[in-house]
């Protein structure tokens, strides 16, 4: 067995064991098992990386098996390790692995201890199929796994209906998606009789493909990652997708699954360099969800709500920069943000652990000196993601920003104006969320007050690592690492010298979002609530998130209900067929009755209906002959 | 010449008598109305020459048939409603469909052949008949007695089941 | 017309009013006499036949028919006598117990 | 034992198991229950030990039979194992021991009966695969009614008679004018050939005017539509499921349904290739029809057989699609979903089964929370409602995936042709419909599994016991096996499918694509 | 006079008559009514043999050339009516009292066997009128309710009907052709004249009504519901195969012209679709089977469409599975089914869980009948539909099986009852030696079931 099929398998042994012996055999195997398995695939991922770069990033192909072959065509499960799997395992494994840790403080004494672990594990198990999948179909496997884990931590707590239904949301609204997925998975076989991603890459750089455009398969691609990636128009189930435990939102919903459109993208870029309309598009929509989520997290009042937005939004960037042909510049976004935001959501975990499970950020305040730790890191994590320097944010920010501007992929200035807002409104989100949660008087019930307490170390452990790592990470330079595999794009050379300026502009924007928000939220936040009550309807209607869910409830769900119950099964199954049916059948009975009353007992007139029959015949055959 | 029209005169009388037979309202008289039609009918086989079956139609028909129902029909209760109303519901469309029956027979009768009605009288003379019957046909003679046989023993069958038991 | 024909025709009225006998008649005995008119109709025509195609075969079937008759008046007179006495009358329309 | 004739002996293996519940008293259920289960599990292991002999790649039959039967009409009794059916009759052995052990609690009236009738129709069933003479074909097609009809008669819930003559009348309806089309086309074999045969050989090479093959596809395609179920043709089926046994019900969808599919694919299509070509769309807007109104009807039932129900005209559309697209991986994708949707919607049924004995209503309001109190059956419920989803692993997602690849290639390789794009958008469509699939039985799983827990009449449930537990162990295993490592068994269909192809659009189109 | 072929050629009919005036000798001799049975069954066994061995042998001869002759399909026919008429035999067993009712079925069987080696329309009147005149009065023979003797009156008067149609066909005939020779039937249909068709249609119009072919069938409804079991499986079983094998070597060699094919196919196809209809209503089983057969002479006489080399195969077969099946369902109903209460459907109720064996016979006898494989019902079916086919009256052939489509509910129905509905507390008794003539017949129906080929071959 190879080493890329050993860190697949290693968490999905962890599943199976914890899965099926878990319940029974006590916390402590689920913790070795839980934990200790993906921490084992993290150690081989980071052996064989090193190995990998001892021999200068050669592209990795381990084939395990074929799951079916049609003639000379074949679907091959098969591994591929490069530069961009390779960072990708890296963040799955890591970043897993350490909320594997959080969670075992988090999620001590739930009943379903073993099974949140082992839930955990599959999750892992399929990222990792997903990230290191050669063909699309084993990145297929993977992602559909993935929202299934998804969907089972979504529900986790299935005895709350509102829980299990927002599982139920983020699995089909993925799937919505995953019907573009396949799409354009199928063009792609039909055209080219292979899933292989690098040989696709190879397919559409070598010149036009007969009989398929780039573009559309791109585009359809694209809505896989749509649904995934929580982007417009499929991006309503993330918020609700918070319901699950903190730890998932963070592992699942903010560092890892939710970036797999990105990495698709990425790992296609041989499809979208020669596809500038599908580019095209997913820059308009990546900025537009970019846009369009901070200006809900503005307003919203659950913490984890918050960060959820955010991240839509976030992920948006990522889509802006793989619109603009920045693939690598979006690798990096997916990998510094993959440390703030699991970061900040582990915080807020711990904020919400502190106060027993209250997550209204207006029933919060001055929680900064009751649990320090947690404070101290959100705050990192807050600035990295508002991008001031030189936290991780920063850089790859600040790159996009760049390459929006100044790609000739598709780089625009209204590109960059929209994203340079939604950049200064990230700054201010994040900020108020800093200062309503953390700062200022507290405004907590002494009952409540009394009960917080900071989180145990294993807990914030997790949280001071990840701090550094958002701190630190932007300087590991993604872009460059990934340059082999995922080429920048050229820069326009009329915006040659506005990088320095954009830098500028870049910090400003962060320290104004900053100052925005310290000004709005001081003391006892009146200066928001005037301006709440100012602009009130717009304040409705970004509360009441743009009532896209309420949209599609009356554009699809309640015709679809519609349809369903009454056109087919009211008026199809019961009325058309069914009443047809049993319209026959009484007509059989009416024809049955008919005949009874023609069999009167009367012998006369059995006789003249044999008389009737006797001169029928001889005028029918004798008038014909 | 004469006995031509002695033969039309015979068949008009057996349908007139037929006819009467349907009409008369006491079963006797519809009875002898019926003989009445045989006995022409005997008189028109006798006029074609076939001599044998006409003193059958007599022997037989008449003298055996008719004088059952006869017999039959005094014994019985003449109050019976069936001996005053005539005719059953289906007076209208019977007689449209006998109508049409007759029309539609002798319609495909109606080119049967010129042939002279009596071609040949020899073969009917009694003596002649009986040895061919015995000879060529005495199948039917046996056979006519097992029916015979049979028919006693069903009408025997039927007294009993009618006589007997009954619900 | 000729003889024949005119024979046969009345053949077939005979046998169409036997026939119609049946089916208007209500008296029981006299529905057994319209069979009788019936045969008497299939009788003439056979003998028509016969006597233009001297046909013995044909006299014997006229034969048969006497003795069918009479065999089937033997039978049916008990019967109709059963069903008198049981149900009081002779009228066969209201025979109708077995219906539907 | 001859291995050629083995076949034989696992399509006659019921009918000594009938003779020999003949033997045992009357009221000894244990024995009765005892001999049906080894008989059964005999029949899976020589099932599965011909599955093991089948050779991959081999056009033609294998472990053929042929006698002749009536030899006048040159009917044969002509069985034999080839890549469409191989894996049908392993399913069917296969789901024989299942159903007698799941039925040990179910049934207590008439034992004896009941056995003797899943003999018969498993008799029925495994004849109508194996068969490759029309006439033997149409009797053991036809044969199946007798005991369905007793099963969901005798053992069936309040509606039962209502249910079963609905069944029978709307199967025999189709099935009537199968026979019409039959008794023609032989004829019409005879008129070309001057010798009177039945053999599918024979007919696949009959040359038939247009309008002919069209009536007669109407007619065959009729009768197998009515048992798949295609819309509009489809609604004996909720009915039928509803007031069945778990063993009904389980058997009809698990062997029965796909008796139509494999009509389709064994006769409808290759007997008429030119109508069947020329009606292609019309069958591929049918299925499609039927993924979407199955899949909405069932998002709105409110009685839990009902849902899986329905999810199988929708399932059972994904076939229909897959055949019809005459691509080589619809085809096999054809036949993984017609296994596919045999274990997984047997295994639901099972399921169903199983509550029902425990709280005995089937609404599905009554219903909540059941994750809590019996989460071992809560897994096995998940397991299965994934895979009829259509789930990466799963054999659900083995069979629509092949079928939506064949359809969608199929129509995109028209539409780039210029040969209209029909088939594209009914692929497409079909793709939508896996929406569908999630939207029903997620919900479904949501307010069954999930929730307050609820149960009816408030009273504590066991969770499964270990008979149970084998039973749904032993499909789950089956679904797995189809979902990761489907090579193996779409190596053994391969030349069915090929097959197929090659009688349907000729020997041009044969071969790989 | 050839009396060897006299003796031999009439062989079974022989037999047949010596049995009778044997029984009627020992009703003379003895004090109180003896017992029919046995030498009732001993008569047919040995008439039944008589007519198997000379089918198997071959025998063909002229007993009594242009009037009666035999063959291998005339043995064949009389040994099907003989052979079915055993389990007849036994049902009548505490149904039927004294020697007479035996005595009238092997009188009437002789007329049966006669109409098979009918060569002129003599024979054929005199043989059919022997079939029916005992089978009259069995029908009010042993009832137990009013309307027996109605019913036998009915039977009796239409079947009188039926006689003088068939006469006034033949003499029409013997006017066009010149000949009483059945011959002269199969010359008729080709000939085309009025007189001839007329004749065709009016002989074709008495078979209808001996067979029940709607609207000629208004008595088999009240006659099979007024008469005993034994005489209901006698008229569904015997009486129906003698008509329609006489029909058969009526039609002799002679196709049906296309000018007629329309009429003759048309009431046939009525029938069934009445018949089949017609039965859904009722609640007295007799009447049901009534209603049954006569949604099966439409099958039957459907055979006359297809090529005249299939019809005797196609005809035979039919009336062998048609008959045994009804014979089984009478031998599985409960004593005392000649009572009006007891011959309800709803009597059946619960069948299977007090006497299991008797329900699954009731079963079989029930799906053969509505055609279902693997019963030999539906090899009949299959065959009368594909020479009907073959003969290219394609869409005669659809509305046919469409027509026998509508049948399949009753039949259904019967089997609701026996097996689905829950038994009431009575226990159903068994009738007397009904296991000896469901077994006979059961043995040819398993046989028939799993190797119809073999008879087809030699058929």
């Amino acid at each position: 067995m190879g080493a890329l099929t050993l860190i697949v398998l290693l968490p999905l042994l962890g599943f199976l064991l914890n899965g099926l012996l878990g319940g029974r055999l006590g916390r402590t195997f689920v913790n070795v098992v839980g934990c200790g398995l993906p921490l084992l695939a993290f150690v081989v991922a980071a052996l064989t990386v090193r190995d990998l770069a001892a021999a200068g990033y050669p592209a990795v192909i381990e084939t395990v098996y074929t799951w079916a072959a049609f003639g000379d065509r074949s679907f091959e499960i098969a591994f591929l390790l490069d530069r961009l799997s390779a960072v990708m395992v890296l963040i799955v494994t890591g970043v897993g692995t350490l909320i594997h840790l959080y969670s075992t403080g988090y999620m001590k004494g739930d009943p379903g201890y073993a099974r949140y672990f082992a839930y955990l594990n599959l999750f892992l198990f399929f990222m990792l199929l997903l990230v290191l999948g050669r063909s699309l179909l084993v990145l297929f496997v993977g992602w559909e796994g993935v929202g299934l884990a998804s969907y089972l931590l979504i529900g986790f707590w299935f005895s709350d209906p509102e829980k299990s239904a927002a599982g139920k949301k983020a699995f089909i609204t993925n799937r919505i998606g995953d019907a573009g997925f396949l799409l354009g998975m199928f063009l792609l076989w039909q055209a080219l009789g292979t899933l292989d991603m690098d040989a696709i890459n190879a397919a559409f750089a070598a010149g036009p493909v007969p009989g398929l455009s780039a573009a559309l398969v791109g585009i359809l691609l694209f809505v896989g990652a749509t649904g995934k990636s929580a982007q417009i128009p499929l991006h309503v189930w993330l918020p609700d997708a918070m319901a699950g435990p903190t730890p998932v939102s963070a592992l699942i919903h903010a560092a890892t699954m939710v970036t797999a459109g990105v990495y698709l993208v990425a790992r296609l870029s041989g499809v979208y360099l020669v596809a500038p309309e599908a580019s095209a598009v997913i820059a308009t929509i990546g900025v537009l969800t970019a846009f369009f989520a901070a200006t809900i997290a503005v307003v919203q009042t659950d913490i984890k709500k918050v960060l959820a937005y955010s991240t839509v939004s976030q992920l948006g960037f990522m889509f802006v920069a793989l619109g603009v042909g920045a693939y690598g510049v979006a690798v990096f976004h997916l990998y510094t943000h993959a440390f703030f935001k699991a970061c900040l959501f582990l915080g807020a975990g711990s904020v919400i652990h502190a106060l027993g499970g209250e997550q209204d950020i207006r029933r919060m305040s001055g929680l900064a000196r009751r649990i320090p730790v947690t404070f101290a890191t959100f705050a990192v994590a807050t600035a990295a993601i508002a991008g001031l320097p030189p936290l991780a944010g920063f850089f790859s920010k600040d790159e996009i920003l760049w390459y929006a501007l100044a790609s000739e992929r598709g780089g625009s200035t209204l590109l960059f104006a929209t994203a340079a807002l939604t950049a200064l409104m990230t700054a201010f989100y994040m900020f108020r969320l800093l200062w309503r949660v953390f700062m200022g008087a507290s405004r907590m019930s002494h009952e409540v007050e009394h009960h917080v307490h900071e989180s145990p170390p294993s807990m914030t452990g997790v949280l001071v690592v990840l701090a550094v790592l958002s701190a630190v990470g932007g300087f590991f330079s993604i872009p460059h690492f990934l340059e082999p595999v995922l080429p920048l794009p050229t820069i326009d050379p009329a915006m040659e010298h506005f990088h320095v300026p954009l830098l500028v502009l870049s910090v400003a924007l962060g320290l104004t979002g900053l100052a925005l928000a310290a000004w709005l939220y001081a003391g006892d936040a009146s200066r928001a609530a005037r301006l709440e009550a100012r602009f009130a309807g717009l304040h409705r209607l970004l509360t009441g998130k743009y009532y896209v869910d309420e949209f599609y409830e009356a554009a699809i769900g309640r015709p679809l209900e519609w349809l369903s119950r009454r056109v087919f099964l009211g008026l199809g199954d019961r009325i058309l067929l069914d009443g047809t049916l049993h319209g026959l059948a009484g007509l059989a009975r009416r024809a049955a009755g008919g005949f009874a009353r023609i069999q009167t007992g009367s012998l006369q007139a059995y006789v003249l209906l044999g008389l009737a029959g006797l001169v029928l015949l001889l005028t029918w055959s004798l008038g014909n002959g | 010449m004469i006995e031509t029209a002695l033969t039309y005169f015979f068949t008009v009388a057996a349908v007139l008598g037929g006819m009467l037979m349907l009409v008369a309202r006491h079963p006797m008289r519809a009875a002898l109305a019926l003989v009445c039609s045989m006995l022409s009918l005997a008189g028109v086989y006798a006029m074609l020459g076939v001599h044998v079956i006409a003193v059958f139609q007599v022997l037989i028909y008449v003298g055996a048939v008719m004088i059952f129902m006869v017999y039959t029909i005094m014994l019985l209760d003449v109050r019976d409603p069936s001996f005053t109303r005539r005719w059953s519901g289906l007076l209208v469309p019977g007689v449209l469909g006998a109508g049409a029956l007759s029309a539609v027979i002798a319609w495909a009768l109606r080119d049967a052949g010129d042939a002279p009605a009596s071609a040949s009288t020899e073969a009917f003379g009694v003596q002649s008949f009986a040895v061919t019957f015995l000879e060529e046909y005495w199948l039917y003679f046996e056979l006519s007695s097992v029916l015979l046989v049979a028919a006693v023993i069903a009408a025997i069958a039927a007294l009993r089941a009618g006589g007997g038991r009954d619900g | 017309m000729a003889e024949q024909q005119f024979l046969l025709a009345a053949s077939a009225v005979l046998f169409s009013l036997g026939l119609l006998g049946v089916i208007i008649r209500r008296n029981a005995l006299v529905m057994l006499m319209s069979m009788e008119l019936m045969l008497n109709g299939v009788n003439l025509s056979l003998v028509t036949f016969a006597s233009a195609a001297g046909s013995t075969e044909a006299a014997v079937l006229v034969f048969l028919v006497f003795v069918v008759a009479a065999a089937e008046i033997a039978i049916a007179i008990p019967i109709v006598l059963a069903l008198a006495r049981r149900r009081g009358t002779l009228d066969a329309g209201s025979w109708t117990e077995l219906k539907g | 034992m001859a291995e050629a004739t083995l076949l034989n002996y696992v399509l006659w293996l019921p009918v000594l198991g009938m003779a020999a519940l003949l033997v045992l008293p009357r009221g000894a259920d244990a024995a009765v229950r005892g001999l049906a289960f080894v008989v059964m599990l005999l029949q899976f292991v020589l099932a599965a030990w011909l599955y093991g002999q089948f050779e991959a790649g081999v056009a033609g039959l294998q472990f053929e039979t042929r006698l002749p039967w009536i030899a006048d009409w040159g009917v044969y009794y002509h069985v034999g194992l080839d890549g469409m059916n191989v894996l049908l009759v392993l399913l069917t052995a296969f789901l024989g021991p299942l159903v007698v052990a799941g039925a040990v609690n179910a049934i207590r009236q008439d034992v004896k009966l009941f056995h003797a009738m899943v003999f018969f129709i498993q008799f029925a069933m495994i004849g109508t695969f194996v068969a490759q003479d029309l006439f033997l074909f149409y009797v053991f097609w036809e044969t199946m009614l007798i005991p369905m009809f007793l099963m969901i008669g005798i053992w069936g819930g309040e509606r039962r008679i209502y249910a079963t003559l609905k069944f029978v009348l709307y199967t025999a309806f189709g099935s009537i004018l199968m026979l019409a089309a039959l008794i023609y086309l032989v004829w019409s074999l005879y008129e070309e050939r001057g010798a009177l045969s039945f053999a599918f050989t024979d007919l696949y090479g009959l040359d038939l005017p247009m309008n002919v093959q069209a009536w007669l596809l109407g007619a065959f395609a009729l009768s197998f539509a009515i048992k798949v179920p295609i819309v509009p043709l489809h609604t004996w089926l909720p009915d039928a499921h509803v007031e069945a046994p778990t063993a009904g019900s389980v058997i009809l969808a698990g062997v029965l349904l796909k008796m139509g599919t494999y009509g389709f694919m064994k006769l409808g299509f290759p007997l008429f290739p030119e109508a069947a070509v020329a009606a292609a769309p019309l069958f591929m807007t049918l299925a499609v029809i039927s993924i979407v109104y199955g899949a909405c009807l069932a998002l709105v039932q409110d009685d839990i057989k009902k849902i899986i129900a329905y999810s199988s005209i929708s399932h059972l559309g994904y076939v229909m699609l897959g055949l019809a697209c005459f691509d080589l991986l619809g085809v096999q994708g054809a036949v993984i979903q017609m296994v596919s949707h045999g274990l997984v919607s047997a295994g639901l049924f099972f399921m169903v089964g199983m509550i029902y004995e425990r709280c005995h209503t089937r609404d599905l309001a009554a219903y909540g929370g059941l994750a809590k109190a019996m989460p071992v059956y809560s897994v096995f419920f998940m397991v299965l409602t994934l895979a009829s989803i259509g789930l990466p692993a799963t054999s659900g997602f083995t069979g629509e995936f092949l079928v939506l690849v064949g359809a969608v290639s199929a129509g995109w390789a028209q539409h780039v042709a210029g040969a209209g794009s029909t088939t594209l958008v009914l692929g497409v469509m079909a793709v939508l419909g896996v929406v569908l699939g999630a939207l029903y039985m997620l919900r479904f799983a949501r307010l069954f599994l999930f929730g307050e827990e609820r149960l009816p009449g408030g009273h504590a449930v066991a969770d499964l016991g270990l008979r149970e537990k084998a039973i749904l162990a032993a499909i789950v295993v089956a679904v797995f096996w189809l979902g990761i490592a489907p090579a193996g068994p779409l190596a053994k269909t391969e030349s069915g499918s090929l097959q197929f192809q090659q009688l349907v659009l000729g020997d041009a189109a044969g071969g790989a694509p | 006079m050839n009396w060897q072929a006299v003796f031999i050629g009439m062989l079974p009919e022989h037999l047949l008559l010596a049995g009778a005036l044997l029984l009627i000798v020992v009703e003379l001799l003895s004090r109180r009514p003896p017992d029919g049975l046995p030498l009732a069954l001993a008569t047919l066994a040995a008439a039944f043999l008589a007519a198997l061995w000379l089918a198997a042998t071959g025998h063909a001869g002229e007993p009594f050339p242009g009037q009666l002759t035999v063959d291998p399909a005339a043995f064949a026919g009389k040994a099907v009516m003989l052979g079915l008429a055993i389990p007849v035999a036994l049902l009548a067993r505490g149904e039927l009292e004294g020697p007479r009712p035996y005595l009238l079925l092997l009188f009437s069987l002789y007329g049966a066997c006669l109409t098979l080696s009918a060569d002129s329309f003599l024979t054929l009147f005199i043989g059919l009128e022997l079939l029916s005149l005992p089978v009259y009065v069995l029908v009010m023979a042993g009832m137990r309710g009013p309307g027996s003797a109605e019913a036998a009156l009915k039977y009796l008067v239409l079947g009188g009907t039926a006689s003088a149609m068939l006469l006034m066909g033949a003499s029409l005939l013997l006017g066009a052709t010149g000949t009483l020779a059945i011959a002269s039937f199969a010359a008729g249909l080709g000939a085309g004249t009025p007189l001839a068709t007329a004749g065709v249609l009016l002989v074709v119009a008495a078979f209808f009504l001996k067979g029940a072919v709607v609207p000629f069938h208004a008595w088999a409804p009240d006659a099979y519901q007024g008469a005993t079991v034994p005489v209901t499986a006698y008229m569904a079983a015997i009486v129906k195969a003698g008509v329609l094998l006489a029909a058969v070597r009526l039609f002799g060699e002679a196709g049906v012209p296309p000018a007629l094919v329309a009429p003759i196919a048309l009431l046939p196809l009525v029938s069934m679709a009445w018949g089949n209809l017609a039965a859904i209503r009722q609640s007295s089983f007799r009447r049901m089977i009534a209603y049954s057969s006569i949604a099966h002479a439409g099958y039957l006489f459907f055979a006359f469409l297809g090529a005249p080399e299939g019809r005797f195969e196609a005809v035979a077969f039919y009336v062998i599975a048609y008959g045994l099946m009804n014979v089984l369902a009478f031998a599985a109903l409960p004593a005392g089914a000649d009572d009006a209460a007891a011959d309800r459907l709803e009597s059946l109720q619960g069948l299977y869980s007090r006497r299991p064996y008797a329900a699954i016979t009731l079963g079989i006898a029930m799906l053969s009948l509505a055609g279902l494989p693997p019963f030999p019902g539906f090899v009949a079916k299959f065959l009368i539909f594909r020479n009907v086919m073959e003969a290219g009256y394609t869409g005669i052939a659809v509305a046919g099986l469409l027509a026998s489509y509508l049948g399949l509910y009753f039949y259904l129905r019967v089997l609701q009852f026996a097996f689905m509905g829950s038994a009431s507390g009575e226990t159903i008794p068994a009738r007397r030696l009904a296991l000896g003539a469901s077994l006979l017949c059961l043995i040819p129906v398993a046989l028939l079931t799993f190797f119809p080929g073999w008879l087809l071959e030699r058929l």
